[in-house]
């Protein structure tokens, strides 16, 4: 080994969501400084939250995040309707889940194919990458696409939908509607598990790491809308508990906390959900994984991507079931009467755990509002992954190529820089 | 043959990411687009070239921090022509809710432990507060199809339309049950600028403006018939206080409504 | 029943710069059956397509007796002429029309002709110049009055100049401001009005160009004895079909691009006069 | 005029049987989230059976309404004219062929309709429509194709609302003209009349029975009332030359504060016909289609000419809409443009009232 010193940094990390960087230093062959910089501007959401009527809320924290407004809308309405004493029915709660497939196809489509897929063939973007492989593009976007009419179904649009209330959705979709898109995703389904066969057949690298999985979980079916929060160390708390079990710090260098548990960093999202509810997946998924020769759970971080296509073969296979046998509802949402409280929601955003904790006054208006999103729950961990990674990777490789690896790790946990950039500090002010 | 193609940046500022998904979400267009046009910036897409000189640069984002200032300088030098994005880019977005207010350090503190380690500027404003703007595109977020038919155009050397009429006539057209009128329904449609495809009453659900305003916003006489409807003045004020608070005349109807309710 | 919508294809067969903004697009349609059965009179319009951008009202430019093309002269405004002035010969556009009423040619021969144009308004009439010139033996006088903002804005200069020369003919120009040296008045061309040689007992007047201008002109030649019906005036609304049917171009009881463009004064006087319509 | 008939609402399922032999797709009037709308039915149960609307100024609200009726209330917001007129459309398309452009006309697709439940004011209106459409020198095919084998069954209003005032414009509560068949609703069933051979075809298939004169006498008193309940009116049949010479009135500026030039009034009056057309070129460059859509004289393209509004203020457009509509209208179509179904009072969210900006205009 090499004794070399060397500074790597990059300025703008591409094919992320948001805005961030990574500096990274090495001294006398060893690991020096190592940070993730996050700048995006800090959004303040949860002070703009402050005096709004809870109805307003889906809509407003529909707009922390592009790729991922339905799990802010569907993590926020579960916690307030903990306040208002609503309880989603059986039509409901099919709706949700159906909406949050249409969300995880999106963004993991949209991950795998236009952010990822090009590390692991030797591209810089997608559109290269579709010169040489156009059917691999073409799959990304129908499936991506496919996501999208599933929000739009329910939501009239995928980005910011407008369809989700506190207490339901404002609308039932009409029978009509719904069939034509059951037709369309179940032609869809060979193509999803196409998608699995090819990313598990990827060059990924083989390598494993000691980390901790948290993701909902008990849930009776692999985690979407709800369940407890449950960790590869044997953590099973209600997510009322996130507060005191994890903690956020904030670094000097990111306008994102960092999240701990225990003070180690841990891991959300597909890899972490996989590794914690694979025998919830439904027996085709199920079948498909087994295919794939990944046995779950994995400590293998870039097997992440894998997770992220069972996923999307699942969701599609639970749209479609969803889809199956819908009817429209008289009444889509109910009606509240107000009461003050503090609730908490927790949701599986295709990056992980989206907690929310909210209060309201006996008006319905917030009184406070704290969201923790899975990219700073995240952050923590990605930085430790790069020191192992790059260690096991060689430090004495060439420059470019301990670059681009950092690159490709960073990019595995699909971070959204949008979403990490506006938290609360670790007090909540009581007023 | 390649390098003849007109060049094509797109950037962010602060923002959500969704308008930009205007292109990441549209398909096979995207693949069209790509023999129309070249791509030479486009962070989230993999394309890291912000300062090269582009024929069309989008924009989306509000100017909320020191650093954003200088870099839309920037990207005005590289282009040609530049289109601003959504509600964030041509209206200060959301986060321009922080817009006078008094408290916004106190926010800062509230949100961050060490809240000297946040650069930001009083205020999110539009892009067009700071540089020439060629286009508007408004909406929280833009529609794919508003974003393709500009950019088809700009392509095509014809200037882009760019409707302002309120959503009402798009409602209208679509034969959605007017909520205001048949539910009493406090909707934002007669004052805010279509594009969105009337959307909310499509839902049952009033407007909540998140196109901004129309070309003829008469903002105080909607106001005032959310007042007969029975809304507060705090009701009232939110609703044009909300996404696109910064716009003049939502600004203007909604502080007005604020101070009432102050006294 | 006859489809009226779509546009007719024609070609570009020449093109010729008139100033910095504005060109003269010779045109032919492609289908020569079209062509050969294709009429209409000065003063008409042609609703001229750029496909990918849309249609927009056009007065034809041309002598109607030229049958084996026509004319149109057009400024560059916005969306639509923009596009169009990036053709060239060969390109092809969208034709439909003739639309509208015309100029009273007819009822004008053995008259004095009197025409008053203010600003870019002169396309719409320049295809009467050359009517009359061309029979020139029909007519009696022909006065020319033009204004421009200022004198840059003055386009066929040449022409007016050649104009001048032709027997019978007072050509009279005005701007309101002017480079260094201009032969003619510093004005308006209600100014020039006071200064045409026309038999007022036996005149018809031909006006297009602003609404103000348009105003302006009719009082001061009635004023001179013309009679109010024998001003004839071109005039200009939004026009989305040019027929008849898309309801842009109402003013007052017209429907411009059906009942006018040109109207006798009498006619639009009211409406005219009353500004802000 | 033939004589009057009875058909119980026990058998208006045979006239939709008969109409649906004949090939007609039926369009009638259903409850539908607090309005009511017109769309296909096949079966009388869709009709909106026991339900009445309260419309006033800037509101319209479903209520409960006598169980045995199914045309107890006045108009929703739209009727035949979305069914003829479109609100969006296209025309034509264009693309580069081998030896340059191809333009290709498209026509709409049209069934036969048979629609049933338009008031004498939607009768009124369409009797516009189609002199503005096709009785010019060029006949617009589009709303022609759909016209073609139009059959209008019309019912009479017995429950006119708060906001009519077609007893003033002369224009309802009975018909006079303009349809195959019309009903006159009572609590059994209706009297029907007949006013083209097409209908009276149609009716002699169903056996009904000659309607009663204490049936026809109940008739007409409904009717009677319904005109001499309405208390808005229209305050005289032409207004062409007062409103013409009050173009400066203060007024205007009074309305011009309320009015929120959203278009609503345009967009559901039956009788107004404007539209704008809109070219929307592909993505790859090879392809245009040329649409046309409703656009309204409160919108910005109205009077928008190279770079300048022509009615730049709100006070212009109101004007524009209400001296075309009252006024100027006379001398285009030999009549005014309202017909008294008082929409734009109820669609209007701020609830502009035509009647009143008029009579304060005349004052
Ligand atoms: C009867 C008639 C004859 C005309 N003859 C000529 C002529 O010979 N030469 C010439 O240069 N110009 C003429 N004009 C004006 C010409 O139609 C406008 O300059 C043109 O419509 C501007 O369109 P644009 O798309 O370039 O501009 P934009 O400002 O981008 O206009 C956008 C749209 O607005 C509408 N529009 C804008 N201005 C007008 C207008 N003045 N009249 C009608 N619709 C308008 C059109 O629908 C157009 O597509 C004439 C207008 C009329 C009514
Ligand atoms: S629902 Fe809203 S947008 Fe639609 S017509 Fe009514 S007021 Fe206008
Ligand atoms: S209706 Fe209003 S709030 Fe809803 S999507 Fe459209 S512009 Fe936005
Ligand atoms: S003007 Fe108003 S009342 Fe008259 S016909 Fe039109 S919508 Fe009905």
């Amino acid at each position: 080994m090499s004794e070399r010193s060397l500074n790597i940094n990059i300025p703008v990390l591409t094919r992320v969501e948001g805005e961030g960087a990574l500096d990274l230093s090495i001294e006398n062959g060893k690991i020096g400084e190592l940070r993730l910089r996050i700048f995006e501007p800090p959004r303040l959401f949860e002070k703009f939250l402050e005096g709004r009527s809870h109805m307003e809320v889906p809509d407003m924290v529909a707009r922390i995040c592009g790729i991922c407004p339905v799990a802010y809308q569907m993590s926020a309405v579960q916690a307030l309707e903990s306040i208002l004493g609503l309880e989603p029915g059986p039509w409901l709660t099919d709706m949700r889940r159906l909406f949050y497939c249409g969300e995880w196809i999106e963004s993991h489509s949209l991950h795998i194919h236009l952010l990822a897929a090009p590390d692991f063939l030797g591209f810089s973007n997608a559109i290269d990458l579709a010169g040489k492989h156009p059917d691999i593009v073409r799959r990304g976007l129908r499936l991506q696409e496919a996501g999208n009419a599933i929000v739009r179904l329910l939501g009239g649009r995928s980005v910011h939908p407008v369809g989700a209330r506190v207490g339901g959705f404002w609308r039932s979709p009409t029978k009509a509607d719904a069939t034509r898109l059951l037709e369309e995703l179940k032609t869809l389904l060979p193509q999803a598990e196409a998608l699995v066969r090819w990313t598990a057949s990827l060059p990924l690298p083989d390598e494993k790491q000691d980390f901790e999985s948290v993701a909902l979980g008990k849930a009776g079916e692999y985690p979407m809308n709800h369940g407890r929060i449950i960790s590869s160390k044997g953590l099973d708390i209600d997510i009322a508990g996130f507060e005191k079990e994890f903690s956020e710090s904030q670094v000097p260098h990111s306008t994102a906390l960092h999240c701990h548990h225990n003070g180690q960093d841990y891991l959300v999202g597909p890899l972490a959900r996989m590794n914690l509810n694979h025998d919830t997946l439904p027996d085709s998924t199920h079948k498909l994984a087994e295919e794939t020769g990944i046995c779950f759970p994995s400590a293998n971080l870039f097997h992440s991507i894998v997770a992220r296509a069972l996923e999307l073969h699942l969701a599609l296979t639970e749209a479609i079931r969803l889809l199956q046998n819908y009817k429209p509802a008289d009444t889509p949402y109910q009606q509240a009467t107000h009461r003050a409280g503090i609730g908490f929601g927790a949701t599986e955003a295709p990056r992980g755990i989206l907690w929310h904790r909210y209060e309201l006054d006996e008006t319905g208006s917030i009184v406070s509002a704290r969201i923790v999103p899975p990219t700073s729950q995240n952050q923590a961990r990605i930085e430790a992954d790069l020191r192992t990674a790059l260690n096991n990777f060689g430090l004495d490789k060439p420059e470019a190529d301990l670059r681009q690896h950092a690159e490709t790790i960073i990019r595995n946990y699909d971070p959204c820089i949008s979403c990490a950039t506006h938290f609360l500090k670790l007090k909540i002010k009581q007023t | 043959m390649k390098n003849t193609l007109p060049r094509l940046a797109v950037h962010k500022f602060s923002s959500c990411d969704g308008c930009q998904l205007a292109f990441l979400n549209a398909g096979e267009a995207l693949l069209t687009l790509s023999r129309r046009a070249e791509i030479i910036h486009f962070s989230e897409a993999g394309w890291e070239n912000p300062l090269a000189k582009v024929d069309i640069a989008f924009v989306e984002g509000s100017i909320s921090t020191p650093k954003d200032l200088e870099r839309i300088k920037a990207v005005r030098e590289s282009a040609n022509t530049l289109v601003t994005i959504g509600a964030c880019a041509t209206a200060g977005g959301l986060q321009a809710l922080r817009n006078g207010v008094k408290q916004f350090a106190d926010w800062v503190g509230d949100v961050y432990a060490s809240p000297e380690y946040i650069q930001s500027l009083p205020e999110s404003r539009p892009i067009s507060a700071h540089v020439k703007v060629d286009l508007e595109l408004w909406g929280c977020p833009v529609t794919g199809k508003q974003v393709l038919d500009a950019l088809g155009d700009l392509l095509n050397g014809i200037t882009p339309v760019n409707s302002s009429e309120p959503v009402c006539s798009e409602c209208k057209r679509s034969g959605h049950v007017c909520v205001l009128v048949s539910k009493k329904e406090p909707c934002m449609g007669p004052v805010t600028r279509t594009g969105c495809g009337a959307l909310c009453p499509a839902f049952g659900r009033a407007c909540y403006g998140c196109f901004g305003p129309a070309e003829q916003a008469n903002t105080a006489s909607l106001a005032k018939q959310f007042e007969h409807m029975g809304l507060s003045a705090k009701d009232i004020s939110r609703r044009f206080l909300f996404i696109t608070s910064a716009t003049q005349p939502f600004s203007d109807t909604g502080h007005g409504y604020l101070e009432q309710e102050d006294v | 029943m006859i489809n009226p919508h779509p546009p007719h294809l024609a070609r570009i067969i020449d093109r010729v710069q008139e100033s910095d903004d504005i060109f003269t697009l010779r045109l032919r349609f492609n289908d020569p059956s079209i062509q050969s059965a294709y009429e209409f009179k000065p003063g008409q319009f042609n609703m001229v397509y750029l496909p990918g951008a849309g249609e927009v009202p056009i007065s034809l430019s041309s002598d109607p007796d030229q049958k084996d093309s026509f004319f149109h002269t057009i400024r560059v405004a916005g969306r639509v002429t923009k596009g169009i002035d990036k053709l060239g010969i060969g390109d092809e556009i969208g034709i439909r029309g003739p639309y509208g009423q015309g100029w009273p040619l007819e009822s004008a021969e053995g008259k004095d002709v009197i025409i008053v144009t203010g600003g870019l308004g002169c396309a719409p009439v320049v295809a009467v110049i050359h009517y009359v010139l061309k029979r020139r033996e029909r007519f009696r006088r022909l006065v020319i009055l033009q204004g421009v903002k200022h004198s840059h804005d003055l386009i066929w200069r040449a022409s007016y100049e050649r104009w001048a020369q032709a027997p019978d003919t007072q050509v009279l120009i005005a701007a309101n401001a002017t480079e260094a040296i201009w032969p003619w008045h510093i004005g308006t061309p209600i100014d020039l009005v006071q200064q045409a040689d026309f038999d007022s007992a036996n005149a018809v007047s031909m006006i297009c160009g602003p609404e103000g201008m348009i105003v302006a002109a009719a009082k001061s030649l009635t004023e001179r004895g013309l009679p109010e019906a024998d001003i004839h005036v071109s005039l200009e609304r939004n026009m989305q079909c040019g027929l008849g049917l898309c309801g842009h171009c109402q003013l007052g009881d017209k429907f411009l691009c059906k009942d006018g463009p040109v109207f006798a004064y009498p006619e639009v006087k009211f409406l005219l006069e009353r500004g802000g319509l | 005029m033939p004589i009057p008939h009875y058909l119980p609402h026990s058998s208006l399922q045979q006239l939709f049987e008969a109409l649906t032999e004949d090939g007609y797709a039926i369009v009638g009037p259903q409850a539908k989230e607090n309005r009511i709308d017109f769309g296909e039915i096949r079966n009388t149960a869709e009709l909106p059976w026991g339900i009445g609307l309260i419309q006033d100024a800037g509101a319209s609200q479903l209520v409960d309404g006598p169980k045995n009726r199914c045309f107890a209330w006045a108009n929703g917001p739209q009727a035949m004219k979305p069914l003829l007129f479109a609100p969006r459309e296209p025309l034509w398309q264009i693309r580069h062929g081998k030896n340059g452009y191809v333009v290709d006309a498209i026509n709409p697709e049209t069934r036969r309709l048979a629609v049933i439940g338009l008031r004498p004011c939607d009768l009124s209106a369409l009797r516009i429509q189609d002199q503005h459409f096709l009785e010019g020198q060029y006949p617009d095919s589009h709303y022609g194709a759909r016209r073609e084998g139009l059959l209008v069954i019309a019912v009479n209003c017995t429950h006119p609302a708060a906001t009519c005032f077609c007893a003033s414009t002369g224009d309802g509560p009975g018909a006079k003209e303009s349809f195959d068949i019309a009903l006159t609703e009572d609590d059994n069933g209706f009297v029907v009349e007949t006013g083209s051979p097409e209908g009276e075809q149609i009716l002699a298939r169903l056996a009904l029975k000659e309607a009663l004169s204490t049936q026809m006498e109940t008739a007409a008193d409904n009717l009677r009332n319904a005109a001499s309940s309405q208390r808005r009116s229209l305050v005289s049949d032409n207004l062409r030359d007062v409103l013409m010479s009050r173009l400066d009135h203060p007024h205007w500026d009074e309305v011009a504060e309320r009015c929120l030039a959203c278009g609503n009034c345009t967009a559901v009056c039956p009788t107004c016909f404007c539209h704008a057309e809109i070219e929307e070129a592909s993505l790859g460059g090879n392809h245009s289609l040329h649409s046309r859509e409703w656009d309204s004289c409160f919108g910005e393209r109205h009077g928008y000419i190279h770079g300048k509004q022509l009615r730049p203020e709100i006070k212009q457009r109101y004007r524009q809409w209400l001296t075309h509509k009252l006024a100027t209208w006379h001398d285009q179509f030999g009549r005014s443009g309202c017909v008294g179904c008082g929409r734009c009072i109820a669609c209007c969210p701020v609830g502009i009232d035509i009647t009143e900006e008029a009579a304060a205009l005349l004052k």
